[in-house]
């Protein structure tokens, strides 16, 4: 092995393995959107939450990849559907030459570029499960899902990280706090306006009725597989096995969830009575997407520093969307919006080179607001354009009827733990005798 | 003194509960039970099987209460657990010879 | 022949089943119950939302026996399930018509 | 009319409902429960550690009927739910005051 | 570090890594196989697939991959037990010297060589496990095992892998579709013939009586295990981190599960009214399953429609099995072995060099069926041999009484949720007082 | 890439995934750990566990790490706090040039060691959680794992492997069979002995009452994590992508984990009567935590012997520790504290150079008492101080009646399977409509 061989062999393999991880991520997502839901809806849930990297792996190999990372204009990309297209990757830089030049900072097969980037694009749509979680139809979410892959992930994604005007502009998001999270979160959060709130969620008189999820134990393992897929998500994103680099993010990725976990620990603690473990865990979640977009530029300092607002942050945000009457049954929009916003903006704060605490002034600051807002207002647009336009088709919400029973019920005709809960024991004890 | 018994359905416990209050019972057991009836049930298909769901869950609300209440009781769950359709469930009332606080081994009415 | 139940805290099952068979009985049943009366739940929050615990758990002691000693039965119940303070839980007595046991088709107290 | 409680081995419930159905019943509630008895339980272990499992799994079926179909009831549960060993259970006959359907208001037989 | 120590630690580095990944396979399958049996059974199966991996480290280490990998005939290899005889590894090709030569292809240590054939070993037994599942005693079960990777595996595994007759005849199994997938197929196949059906599955006049599973959580979060195990189990398959190989089959593997989860959702939504998740998991496990032999040597475009067909397949498969009162629970012969030989099958027509359909003409297509037919035949004569053998010894089948009681409480006398479930809370409770 | 370049990727590449498989055991353990426990306690557990990492995140970082490999005296590091103090890492050996000379011999970032080394310390402190499990305070153990993370186990470390007088002397324990399971070990039984049994699990007369886990399937999976995991702890532990090494420990590794996992089936189904699936887990755990000390340098046979005594150990110890009213919910001082010095004295009559059974005379065994016993008198008093400490300011213990109604509602005022267990489901019925 030559030496340029060996660089493309270590990035490949650390490419891969890193992609491996973040795939990983869509067992922590569908284990905490599950356990923080109802028993009724888990198979539903589970189900939307395990389809979606499917329908996210055909929508991005078919369109999104093109549009995302295709040579186009800095709007949108408009080569290499389907993989299609001159490529004569690993090659790197000036020695690029193919259709999808913005990846050319990578030395890693074609192939490698596209299941890498293909894990983010799904862990865009899964976010959008938990919060639009036990009330939206089967068919509707994979409808939405689908478009959201194969569309406006891409197009917003484009603009930051596929050569688009953002990444021109100097707008900086390493593993994407606002390319995947804030996408995710808009999208999910046209979706929660849309729909409405669960039954019984918002009683008379600003009432909240909690919903207590079924599994905590599912929510507890789903977060730390999400927690380890992150040493996936940030040093992955290097995309290139560069050691110093590597580390300094994995470890500030860690200090970051640490801080977040313990933060939102203290305040549930402090401001609702006790450690509500749904607040640890989504502490924790807060933390690691506040610190996805500064990982690489920030010292581990700042990275205790940026978890620890993270995790305040969350269970304020929490509190804020019950009070407005979002129903968001999993915390998606205190996680992935909230603070995806603020990991985005916290790069203008406290990055190293450029932030306002490091003498940078107010530019990357601005920049970043910049790219906060345009992701934002386009990816909410596009989302209930979409929204819309499933409801007035072939309706987004499930029957008030089945809603009570359960979605698993009315739309898989299953039940989750058919014969462990009382419900099912007797039909199915006198099905088989 | 009687016991009455109400197979109803889950979701209107919380309604059912109230309107007892409401007639002065204050205390009840409720069990989480499943029932066949009039009302069919659906079914569901498990890798291409299928298999008919006929029990179908009820909640049973047992009350000790005085002969006195015992029309207002039964009127306060044919109001709030009716809905008109199929498996609204029954009430039962039976005779009690005793009823025994553990607390105060009191007994009678003044056990309730 | 008589029914009783009786309605007791869960952690106190093993030793009112120990007390009833000390009286002389050799079967009951027993079913999981919720139950609600003057023991006031307590308040649980999730995410930040409060909601309040008011059916607590409790079990349920069936017992058929004989007349004659329906009164040490409940004598037995009163002293192994009594702590003192709200929700021990009540013993209802009422009247049976007729026991059988199924696998012999007796009848009457020798089916008891 | 009477209200029948039959307590018998969770996996002959199937059958034993369709006995009953064949008299003539048309509604049953039925509730998951402990029992204990003659039937003795087996031994767990656990980490080395034994216990008893006294308290064995049965179901108990509730059916409120009409007096002249009593001892057809008992007969069709007699016949499905005997399997000749210990811990086949019971079938308690008692008197009901009144039978409510809630959906019509309905009283008496009629509401069976 | 000279070039070539750099490619022996690249290669092992990638090596150990896949291996870990397909040995977490093994948890993949734990849940997958007690989630989709009932609550009664579940220690049992827990137990069956935790201990097989134990079981088949000890058969593999003393025999069985001597017979599979030592030199030795065409038709099994006859040295290297207990991983001893001489070994220059990672020396590789003409300058390796040793007992292993059909291994000479791959410059890792032979530790590292014998953990990855172990993963694959595992990956046998275990599927055997799920088929069997909820009637077979536990020690027939763990015999049975034994002699599967001690001596079944390996025979098989040496015709195709090992230097024996197979290979040299130009049968072409990348990563294990008939060698492992079938030949776990075809083992759990007699297993359940010679076993019979549960009690009560089968009703007077054809009918078919469900047994749901008991717990769909653990049946998504094993399939996403088992997911992920793939891009260890394929793309490690390389035995060396060749960047542009691994990329490419990670991403075939991913788009034929893709492919597949979306066929067999259609499917089941189509032709069983609903979109039932057993179908949706058990059709993305069918397009891994029947990727896994052509992966290395097929277009993304021919994966897509390799894992489509999968999808279809398997739904047929398991309404087949039904049908033909074969009781297989967990749906391991639908997966594992009808998508275990279309895979192999589907080598012969979509691989580019020598497919049918790349002008390859009959030749290899016929290789394939021969090696399908020649390793099914092999493996269901030897395990039926096995399962007599254990029937008129030990026995197989728990007595009825336990059957309807659970193994749980027979075999193990343990329950898997004490206290959870109503079953035991009584008696725990009465224990402790 | 330059060669040292290259060895730095590989070796950090290598360092950076194992010390994610060893993160990922905090998964493990919390599966195990509320699995073996019961229903009623399972968020507090979950909590215990998960929030430990994110607090010895912040100890070590703070203190630990300075204290353990900061340079200083034979008895303590007293430099490098906050990861602050020269360091030219990688730069390895005696180009070395920074506060962390006892590091010296890795050629790895400084933050992949710190991460590296971080995660090890993670599970120190997660071993308590499980032993002291159903009786503890949450706050206080947070407060306990403060102190183990940030004093107790640093001080420990260094003296094996910071620098320090133990390591000094010849001790050999090389992935920490001491160093982590040991301490970790030593700290629980002071927690256990301490806090005193649970209420009802001593009855009169010696009796010892089972208080069965709730949920076999986390266990399982728990464990299964945690087998996974040990292929990072152990190979990692070269920090190096050492091929020839890697490769044989992980073999090493397995073969001792599958023998520990035989041995204690064998033991249990032989002794106890039936094969007890917690058993048959604590003795894969067994195996592996006693192949920790001596996996590199020990023969393939040697790790299946030492694996084989670990199983049996283990059944014998569950069993002497309820005969001497030692409270431990699931098995923690069996697996970590007996095996932990089991592994390690076995390295003085294992090991292929020095071993009693090599030839090597008693010199190496007799150090691995000393540093046995050392290491387990310092923990265990000072773990009995702080304790004592926690007893008299803010209590270790909840009350009788909270730890009768259960820790999640008492603690956390939440439950883990609200709607699923009976309990919950009325009440958030009532809540909801
Ligand atoms: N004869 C009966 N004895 C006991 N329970 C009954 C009887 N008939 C009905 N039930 C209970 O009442 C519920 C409702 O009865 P169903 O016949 O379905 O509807 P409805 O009462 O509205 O006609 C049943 O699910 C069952 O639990
Ligand atoms: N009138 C009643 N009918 C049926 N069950 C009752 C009644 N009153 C109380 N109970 C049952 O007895 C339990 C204890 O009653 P509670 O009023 O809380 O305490 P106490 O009996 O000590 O005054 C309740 O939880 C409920 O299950
Ligand atoms: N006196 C009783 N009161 C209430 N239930 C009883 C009584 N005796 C038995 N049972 C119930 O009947 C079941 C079977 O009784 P058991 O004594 O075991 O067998 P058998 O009735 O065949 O003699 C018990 O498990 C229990 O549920």
């Amino acid at each position: 092995m030559d030496p340029v061989q060996t660089k493309v062999a270590l990035d490949t393999l650390w490419v891969v393995v890193t992609a491996c991880l973040v795939f990983f991520m869509n067992a922590g997502f569908a284990l905490l959107e599950s356990g923080l839901c109802q028993a009724k809806n888990a198979v539903n849930i589970l189900a939307k939450n395990f389809i979606v990297f499917a329908v996210s792996s055909l929508a991005f190999w078919t369109l999104g990849f093109g549009l995302m990372f295709g040579d186009g204009s800095p709007l949108v990309g408009m080569k290499g559907f389907f993989l299609s297209g001159a490529d004569n990757s690993p090659a790197m830089a000036d020695a690029y030459q193919g259709v999808f030049a913005s990846l050319n900072w990578t030395g890693v097969p074609l192939a490698a570029k596209f299941f890498f980037q293909l894990v983010f694009a799904g862990t865009a749509a899964t976010i959008v499960s938990g919060a639009v979680a036990e009330r939206i139809k089967f068919l509707s979410f994979i409808a939405f899902s689908f478009f959201l892959v194969a569309f406006i992930y891409p197009v917003g994604g484009h603009w930051a990280w596929g050569g688009g005007w953002l990444g021109t502009a100097g707008f900086k998001d390493f593993a994407g706090s606002t390319v995947v999270h804030s996408i995710g979160g808009w999208a999910a959060l046209t979706g929660v306006i849309i729909l409405g709130p669960r039954l019984g969620k918002f009683g008379p008189g600003g009432k909240v009725n909690p919903i207590p999820g079924h599994n905590m134990g599912f929510a507890t393992l789903g977060t730390l597989i999400l927690w380890l897929g992150w040493f996936g998500f940030n040093p992955g994103s290097t995309m290139a096995a560069d050691a110093a680099l590597i580390s300094t993010i994995a470890l500030n990725t860690n200090m970051a969830a640490a801080a977040g976990c313990l933060a939102a620990t203290a305040v549930a603690w402090l401001a609702l009575g006790k450690p509500d473990l749904s607040m640890i865990l989504n502490g924790t979640l807060a933390g690691l997407v506040a610190i996805t977009a500064p990982c690489n530029i920030v010292t581990t300092t700042s990275s205790v520093i940026i978890g620890t607002l993270a995790g305040v942050l969350v269970v304020g945000a929490v509190l804020f969307f019950d009070r407005v009457k979002l129903d968001d049954p999993v915390g998606a929009l205190s996680v992935h919006l909230v603070n995806g916003v603020f990991g985005t903006f916290a790069v203008g704060l406290f990055a190293t080179d450029g932030g306002l605490f490091y003498g940078g002034g107010m530019a990357l600051l601005l920049t970043q607001l910049k790219g906060i807002a345009a992701v934002g207002a386009f990816t909410a647009a596009a989302s209930a354009i979409v929204w819309y336009g499933l409801k007035l088709s072939i309706g987004i919400r499930v029957a008030p009827e089945e809603e009570r029973e359960g979605l698993d019920a009315g739309e898989h005709g299953m039940e989750a733990y058919a014969g462990l809960t009382s419900r099912a024991s007797m039909n199915v004890a006198a099905a088989n005798m | 003194m009687k016991k009455l018994e109400a197979i109803v359905r889950p979701h209107l416990l919380e309604e059912v509960k109230t309107a007892l209050q409401e007639v002065g019972i204050v205390g009840m057991t409720v069990t989480e039970v499943k029932g066949f009836g009039r009302q069919k049930g659906h079914t569901e298909t498990y890798r291409g099987s299928e298999y008919k769901v006929e029990f179908l869950p009820k909640v049973k609300i047992e009350v000790a209460l005085g002969d006195e209440i015992v029309e207002q009781a039964v009127e306060a769950v044919l109001k709030t657990a009716k809905t008109g359709k199929f498996g609204d469930g029954k009430v039962f009332v039976s005779s009690l010879d005793e009823v025994v606080r553990i607390r105060t081994a009191e007994r009678g009415e003044s056990a309730l």
